[in-house]
């Protein structure tokens, strides 16, 4: 059934009339995703072009419509509030997608809405092909399959998951957790649920440089995840120490977070970690057809 | 946004953190006329950012204006140098600080821990020193305590730590409300980092920060137009300035200096995305090249960013090759091809052997308009990646 | 402590609601040289705190200065008397404020609701009015919210209230952070009521707290010692700065003015905590008899606060007898007792006959030092009310 | 079993060396109550007269002792900071006896101390007579037996305690709730906790004028429980409107918290309320032995 979301989940767009939120609508009903409505004050009672309802606030929004899941296209300053608003309206899943809410909105926001799982922020989504998207990936790239696929970039997720689906690698969900100093789900949260769901076969990490996200997920796999393949993957592994690259996770200075580090915690754990992208697809397939004991 | 030591401490005043007395100063007649108004004995503090100040020489004693004046002629526009920065930085200013009789140093600080979600506060009481080489040696000397976000800090917190600690009786009645500002400083200005090595007791019993170290969450210095307005005022780092000035944000763009023993730095990248970037310069590297720089276009960029941001890569002298990497999401191609287009059809841009990959959203309109300009995109991005660090090594 | 009109729209302009422009006045002259420098039309608002102010005739309209002297002269001095407040309060004081052109007007309070343990916002289009009419005609008018106070408050409550208490499309801009306002000031400042009523949207489309009602937490005012001062400068009610004046809480001590239809208030009561306090008095209720007043004495208290209570309730002269009812916790009873026999022996107080009622901690102490001054007590409560009342009727 | 409290609690004393705290102390020594150690700041590792150990912080005291429950006696303005500190420690039930914490305060710790119950503030504490006391009651007053007691005022509880024990009712368990306008423990929750304990035959709930806590606990009892006998008082019935009587609650404006209003609550529940404390033994009395169908 794969996790966090499937193609019964009802959605509704935070800023379904802003340019971005537009957008990715259609983008979102054409891939099948049931959007049952979404959001935009002061725009209460009118519909958009392909005929989904506008409400004036989240609560209308769950109350006319029933929805679990909702996606978050927000300026900065407003990310909090939106995913307050969302916990306040009994969301249980919301994807946002706004980059650059400053880390004090998320710290303050992921420590006070206990029972709503947040993706992101700063994210490209969550997506579990052939069922649904929810999020902006270029949903085309996607194949329906059984490897699990976890990332905190953008990009880097399409560029992998590219390589998988031309490799034949269908997916059973690719999330995108965000490279935000503060988000809302970790690698170990989208483990857990990988290795308690039956359609996932075999799970791609995809990591960075900075924090100890990878170190966390690496402890993880070695505990609870004996018996489903993991591949892993660090970006950002030539930079020099002590840049600061895009992502506020992707520093390097002291000891932690160092691709060495990474890479000898996820060996420990029994993980082999790609030196590129286009050797994820060689590595899983040497691990998903294993020589009989 | 890393603070300077007097800016830091700006803060610290504001929020009722106990500071040394002092000035701070630009030129060597400010400290001439304030040491001449205020006998005694000063310390001059170089205003850098970069770790190891006082091993580089950054720190000078003065117990007179004549000595302070001489110092700090020596100090201002000096360059300092240290192991953990080689490339060193120009010291502009000064500040000018009573020098304190010391009874006891401790260390404390407040971070965001990633994993926990949760503010971090740490206390030792071996301060005064690289607080990195104390944990290394026994972590067990720094003691540990999270925050509830949503509780707040509560002056227990700090009673336990002083005592977990086992900081000096001294420091006991003022720990508490110290920490409790340096709270207050980290939640209302989005700190990631508020840092006090050393906090001081001095032998007459008071307890003073007589260092400050402050970053500022770049994303919530909206918040602050008065500190943004310091960054603006003297940015801290060429690259982010650079960054900043094309519509970028601080951290989209970083050039890496070259390394003794490895490939030269030839290669200019631009990616959308910071994963992307960085697969982009592993890639490089990879194919056996050096990446000049990392450069995210962000999500969504138009043609004028990029064009822009080719431009800017392209100023750096080292460049022979640059690679353009585009995997389309919420980035259009066409935009792209577009940007990259005009930069290429401009004269006031450096040229340099370019590949392209762009694959994702409109991709097809994009390599449609790179077709009609005459320009061929590679497949995939290891082979970009070999195909750029030929170029820059002279092949084609 | 509640704060008059001008005093909480000092708070209101500290974070930043808007309110009209205006100055305080405690003179006709004051109101005389305003209006002449700032000509126009202008609004002269008693300065009380009883409700009511309006039809009492406390607010007046004034189109120049000479107007404004004399509806001022008028007005400063008056005794306002209102249906709540048929005692009246004397006006010290006026604010003088700009008489805006209102389009619509708006109810907007928040309290701290005690069963949810949250801060509670309530909304209404129907402002302007007495709220508790509206909440009893059409409950639905009212529109509510609960706070978490852990994750605070967040704009889209001030919309989704907007929205829900179909305020007009003016309001809907300015609403969320109008109450955002307001939500730190009830935070900050530790507010038990903050209400603006109405919050006025004027006809060139500015929102506008015209009037504002501010209740304070006493238990929290010394960490705002400026405000606490205000209330020093003015009590607002006699009996709570007699309880202050000698050691109570604010709260300790209250007359109970003669109801006609009812017993006259003719015995003093004084306990030992608030619902014993308020048990004597039902218990003098329930023999027949009025109680004149309620006193807490709190819990452990010394000898020398039960002489100040005792000395303090037969200041009251309708006060004709005395039941002092303890029934010691931490209050002990041979400090009860000490006081009691050093107020009796005192000079300076008047005396009536009294009953004493003494039991729990240290009670046998206590009855042994009354015992030594010739006095017995009852052992009861209902004993106790029915003797004092007696006694205050006359017999013996 | 009583509620909240038995003989084998294990209880600390935050404010251990203070006047108030010492004197308690004692008391509740002398009644048996299980007084592991104390806190004061620090005089960690001294002990006092009787033995017990005094300790730095509520951490120290609970991993050395295993302290579940924590009894507060410090100044007003350190009252929130002793209740999260007995939280952060994980002590299980707090009662704290401080008057005059800012109701700001309470706010804030009452929805961000999860997990453990508070007594308080402003109340005279807890005893489970025979048992255990954790309070500043008079103890000579109770007797154990088969009554519980709610009551939001001390000395009330007191006079109304000592009536029914004359009477020759014992109680499970009396609950000070305490006074102030915001309360960690409420009727309803103290009604929970009596409707589901077997030791607890019948209950009485003494409230005051003012807020709406006897509104509630009345439709609680209506709904909850059918099979005990509740007695009920109200204090301050005889009081003007509009008077603010030392308990914060105590004020009546408008309709809220009337006498009339209260009484009719628990009227409609089947709840008698006494006019006088001196009735209260008559009306269980009644109620307690009653006429076979």
């Amino acid at each position: 059934m794969a996790i966090f979301l499937d193609k019964n989940s009802k959605v509704i767009v935070q800023g379904i009339t802003g340019r971005e939120g537009a957008f990715h609508t259609q983008r979102m009903l054409a891939y099948g995703t049931k959007i049952v409505g979404g959001v935009t004050p002061g725009k209460g009672g009118t519909t958009i072009e392909s005929g989904q309802p506008v409400f004036d606030t989240v609560r209308d929004a769950v109350d006319a419509t029933g929805a679990t899941h909702s996606i978050i296209f927000v300026p900065p300053f407003a990310g909090a509030d939106a995913l307050w608003e969302a916990h306040d309206a009994g969301i249980m899943l919301a994807v946002c997608i706004t980059e650059g809410i400053p880390a004090h909105d998320m710290l303050r926001v992921v420590n006070t809405t206990p029972g709503m799982r947040i993706i992101g922020g700063n994210c490209p989504g969550l997506i579990s092909p052939g069922k649904s998207l929810v999020g902006i990936m270029p949903s085309h790239i996607f194949k329906e399959g059984n490897v699990g696929m976890i990332s905190r970039s953008g990009t880097l997720t399409y560029e992998i998951v590219d390589g998988l689906t031309r490799a034949g690698f269908g997916q059973s969900t690719c999330v995108g957790i965000g490279g935000d100093p503060i988000i809302g789900t970790t690698f170990v949260d989208c483990l857990r649920a990988f290795a308690n769901d039956a359609e996932t076969a075999a799970i791609v990490v995809a990591g960075e440089i900075g924090g100890s996200d990878e170190e966390d997920a690496a402890a993880f796999i070695k505990d609870h995840i004996p018996d489903k393949p993991v591949v892993g993957f660090i970006g950002g592994r030539s930079a020099p120490e002590g840049k600061r690259l895009g992502h506020a996770g992707a520093i390097i200075s002291g000891n932690t977070g160092t691709p060495e580090s990474k890479v000898k915690a996820f060996a420990a754990a029994g993980v082999p970690v790609a030196d590129r992208p286009s050797e994820i697809p060689r590595l899983l397939a040497e691990r998903m057809r294993p020589v009989p004991a | 946004m890393k603070l300077m030591e007097y800016q830091g401490k700006d803060l610290f005043r504001r929020v009722g953190i106990p500071t040394p007395e002092g000035v701070f100063a630009t030129t060597a007649d400010n400290v001439k006329s304030y040491l001449a108004a205020h006998p005694g004995s000063w310390v001059l503090k170089s205003q850098v950012l970069m770790g190891g100040r006082g091993k580089a020489g950054g720190i000078k004693f003065a117990d007179d204006a004549q000595q302070g004046e001489m110092l700090a002629r020596e100090l201002i526009g000096k360059l300092l140098q240290s192991i953990q920065n080689p490339a060193g930085e120009h010291v502009k200013s000064l500040l000018v600080e009573e020098k304190v009789d010391i009874a006891s140093e401790a260390y404390v600080s407040i971070a965001i821990d990633r994993a926990a979600k949760k503010p971090i506060v740490m206390v030792s009481r071996f301060g005064g020193m690289d607080v990195e080489e104390v944990a290394a040696k026994n972590p067990d000397d720094i003691k540990k305590y999270w925050v509830d976000p949503a509780a707040g800090y509560s002056p227990f917190m700090g009673r336990l730590l002083a005592f977990r600690a086992q900081l000096p009786d001294g420091y006991r009645k003022a720990f508490p409300s110290v920490l409790g500002a340096l709270y207050t400083l980290f939640m209302d200005y989005g700190a990631t980092l508020v840092e006090i090595n050393p906090l001081v007791l001095t032998k007459d019993g008071r307890v003073i920060a007589s260092d400050a170290k402050v970053e500022l969450d770049d994303s919530g210095l909206y918040k602050h137009p008065d500190i943004a307005a310091w960054n603006t005022a003297a940015p801290a780092d060429e690259d982010q300035a650079a960054a900043v000035a094309i519509g970028l944000g601080m951290s989209n763009y970083a050039r890496f200096p070259d390394e003794p023993g490895k490939p030269a730095k030839t290669v200019g990248t631009i990616a959308n995305g910071a994963g992307l970037g960085m697969g982009t310069m592993d890639a490089i590297g990879n194919a056996g090249g050096g990446a000049a720089n990392f450069l995210d276009i962000g999500g969504g960029a138009q043609a004028d960013l990029v064009k822009k941001s080719y431009k800017l890569v392209t100023s750096d002298e080292r460049v022979k090759a640059m690679f353009i990497n585009i995997f389309g999401g919420i980035t259009r191609g066409d935009q792209v091809a577009k940007g990259i287009v005009e930069a290429l059809a401009g004269d006031d841009v450096r040229k340099v052997p370019l590949v392209v990959r762009l694959t994702g959203t409109n991709a097809e309109e994009g390599r449609a308009i790179l077709d009609r300009a005459g320009f061929v995109p590679v497949e995939t991005m290891d082979e970009g990646a070999a195909r750029a660090v030929a170029l820059a090594n002279g092949s084609n």
